[in-house]
């Protein structure tokens, strides 16, 4: 089966975006397919690879980007709530006049029509927020 | 073309669990996660209103997230069910749809 | 208010879609954000409706005005979505009545209907708990804000 | 040595407000802020707790807060006074302590 | 958990600070974090307490174990509030109530009694609504979480 | 009188951090003193430059460095919170071996000692948050 998720919060504030990589994970380890990973709202604060989190806990972006790596997930930023929060690509950075990005490994930004397609493609839609 | 609930906030903080719980239908399941597995203790304020729910729909609680909480299936609701990552998943694929209560 | 990509889809899929919301405007971003994807879904030519319950039938709340917060104010936006083909928008009864709201009380949004001369029609449908209960049981997809 | 109450949430979605009136002394002040100021409304589920908390501490709410959500001083439980950030200012100044109901 | 700074203030001044706790743990990070700036607040040498009330109760629940949702397990801290000197842990009994808690599901949690030969003495104590207001209004500073 | 202000959420997701600027401006307006704005859980996130709001909406970034310039304001970001959430200076970004950094001007990486010490500077201490 096909599976669309939402991710709506950043990391750690919320449990949102741990409880989607676990569900992420069993989808996959089941043999499902997941169609997209959509990050929107504060949700593009998983994106951003200069998270340094403490040595005890764990790193969500670095989780997300190793789970894509792996399964060749899409993992897509929205790219208005990314601007609207800091993260960037080389790309937007440039476009922008910023003098740095921040954008992780594994993750692309695109637009909200993304959103849409991933819930025409996928047979279930599962959101994860606050 | 049943769906599937969830539910990841306290009933005590929150108005999404008893709002849930007045749109579920007969074939419907609802999971509670997270911050929203202790709406499934016994003898709460909610317990009738969840009680009463449960004759409607099946109730399912996030195993992970009950424990974090220091829960045990002792403290459950009677007709409650536990289910890992794996059985949310299970939920999610068997159910037409899921409505995630934010 | 975004920019809308083209769709890369297979050809005929058409999808019941409901955007459910929930939260009330303003004091957080969701239901401007639920708006923008709901204006860049009517590009897919799928068929939308939108769902208020709880306090998401504030953001239809007539006279919005954020000047003095400082924020954006899209409520005037819900009167556009006729002209991208919206026309649905579903109000859930018990939600109003606990929060001290009439219909009267809301924005008028209409939309011109093509099945009968483009005469305007009310998009605003109040409808009672077991009923949303009901039009949610009968989507493809519910996209929750 | 009064305390000034912030609540800034929807008491239709979290029991803040609810809480923050249970905890409310004589002298107080409980300033509605954000999404909190739909519940100053007249004749809403909550209408009766929030009059009655009325006899015991001043109620405020933020007017421009109140306008973004469409309201209007006519659609206020009556007794509730409104304030700008200045008068926010002024209330904080006044009690001896904040407690943001969060 | 966190390092301490020296405090830089002028000396003698001496605050009653009470941490109000709400919250849910491990749903949000507000109750980790409420911690971490109790436990700095011990250098600080001010009059320390916490409280405990509407979902905040869970903070204090017996035998949590985040192994499975792989997020830190900070519920053994409170534990240790006895050795930074802050022996005050208010906790609403109504709040408990509605929950269905009863002061046998929390966390004993003691710290040693200087005045009275070191013995060990509770550091929860259950108090009424009405209570909690007026310790709430004996304090200085209310920091919220 | 001695303001303190905590800001516990980022821009633009939550309400908290328009509110908190509107009071500050207020306060100032009426001549108290501001000893310190702590941005803690989410609220580091309001101190990177890296943010480009949509043309037609506020710059809540741009206005907090704006007031700090104006009025000597003293801008604290969490170091904890800011690390996990990926906003650092150039002496964080450095010692955590990280390519880039994203704070904000105005803006100061410090300790949690900072937010308690503005309790018992501060005459009033008030909190926007989620």
């Amino acid at each position: 089966m096909k599976f669309g998720i939402v991710v709506n919060e950043g990391p750690y504030t919320h449990q949102a975006s741990d409880s989607a990589l676990q569900f992420a994970r069993a989808a996959l380890a089941k043999g499902h397919e997941i169609v997209r990973v959509f990050f929107y709202n504060d949700g593009v604060n998983n994106g951003t690879r200069l998270t340094v989190p403490p040595q005890d806990d764990r790193n969500l972006q670095k989780s997300w980007s190793e789970l894509a790596a792996k399964h060749g997930l899409d993992l897509v930023v929205c790219i208005a709530a990314a601007q609207r929060r800091g993260v960037l690509d080389a790309g937007e950075a440039k476009r922008h006049g910023k003098d740095a990005d921040n954008i992780a490994p594994g993750f692309r930004i695109s637009g909200l029509g993304q959103l849409v397609e991933a819930a025409i493609l996928a047979d279930r839609m599962v959101t994860f927020g606050d | 073309m049943s769906t599937l609930h969830t539910v990841n906030k306290s009933p005590f903080e929150r108005a999404a669990l008893i709002s849930a719980l007045g749109h579920v239908r007969p074939g419907d399941a609802l999971l509670m996660i997270e911050d929203a597995v202790v709406g499934a203790r016994k003898r709460t304020a909610f317990a009738a209103v969840v009680e009463a729910a449960a004759k409607i729909c099946a109730l399912f609680v996030l195993a992970p997230d009950l424990a974090a909480r220091g829960m045990a299936e002792k403290d459950l609701i009677e007709g409650i069910k536990t289910v890992d990552y794996g059985g949310f998943v299970d939920l999610a694929a068997k159910h037409r749809r899921v409505q995630s209560w934010l | 208010m975004a920019e809308v990509e083209a769709p890369k889809l297979p050809s005929g899929v058409r999808k019941k879609l409901m955007f459910v919301n929930r939260k009330a405007p303003h004091g957080t971003i969701y239901a401007l954000e639920a708006l923008e994807v709901v204006l860049i879904s009517a590009a897919f030519e799928q068929e939308v409706c939108l769902a208020f319950l709880d306090d998401g039938v504030f953001q239809l709340v007539k006279g919005q005005n954020t000047q003095a917060i400082g924020t954006k104010n899209f409520a005037p936006t819900y009167r556009a979505l006729g002209d991208y083909e919206i026309t649905r928008l579903y109000v859930e009864r018990e939600s109003l009545a606990e929060r001290g709201l009439a219909t009267a009380d809301l924005m008028p949004i209409v939309h011109e209907d093509p099945d009968d001369a483009d005469e305007e029609k009310p998009s605003i449908q109040v409808v009672g708990r077991a009923e949303m209960a009901t039009l949610m049981a009968e989507q493809d997809v519910l996209l929750s804000f």
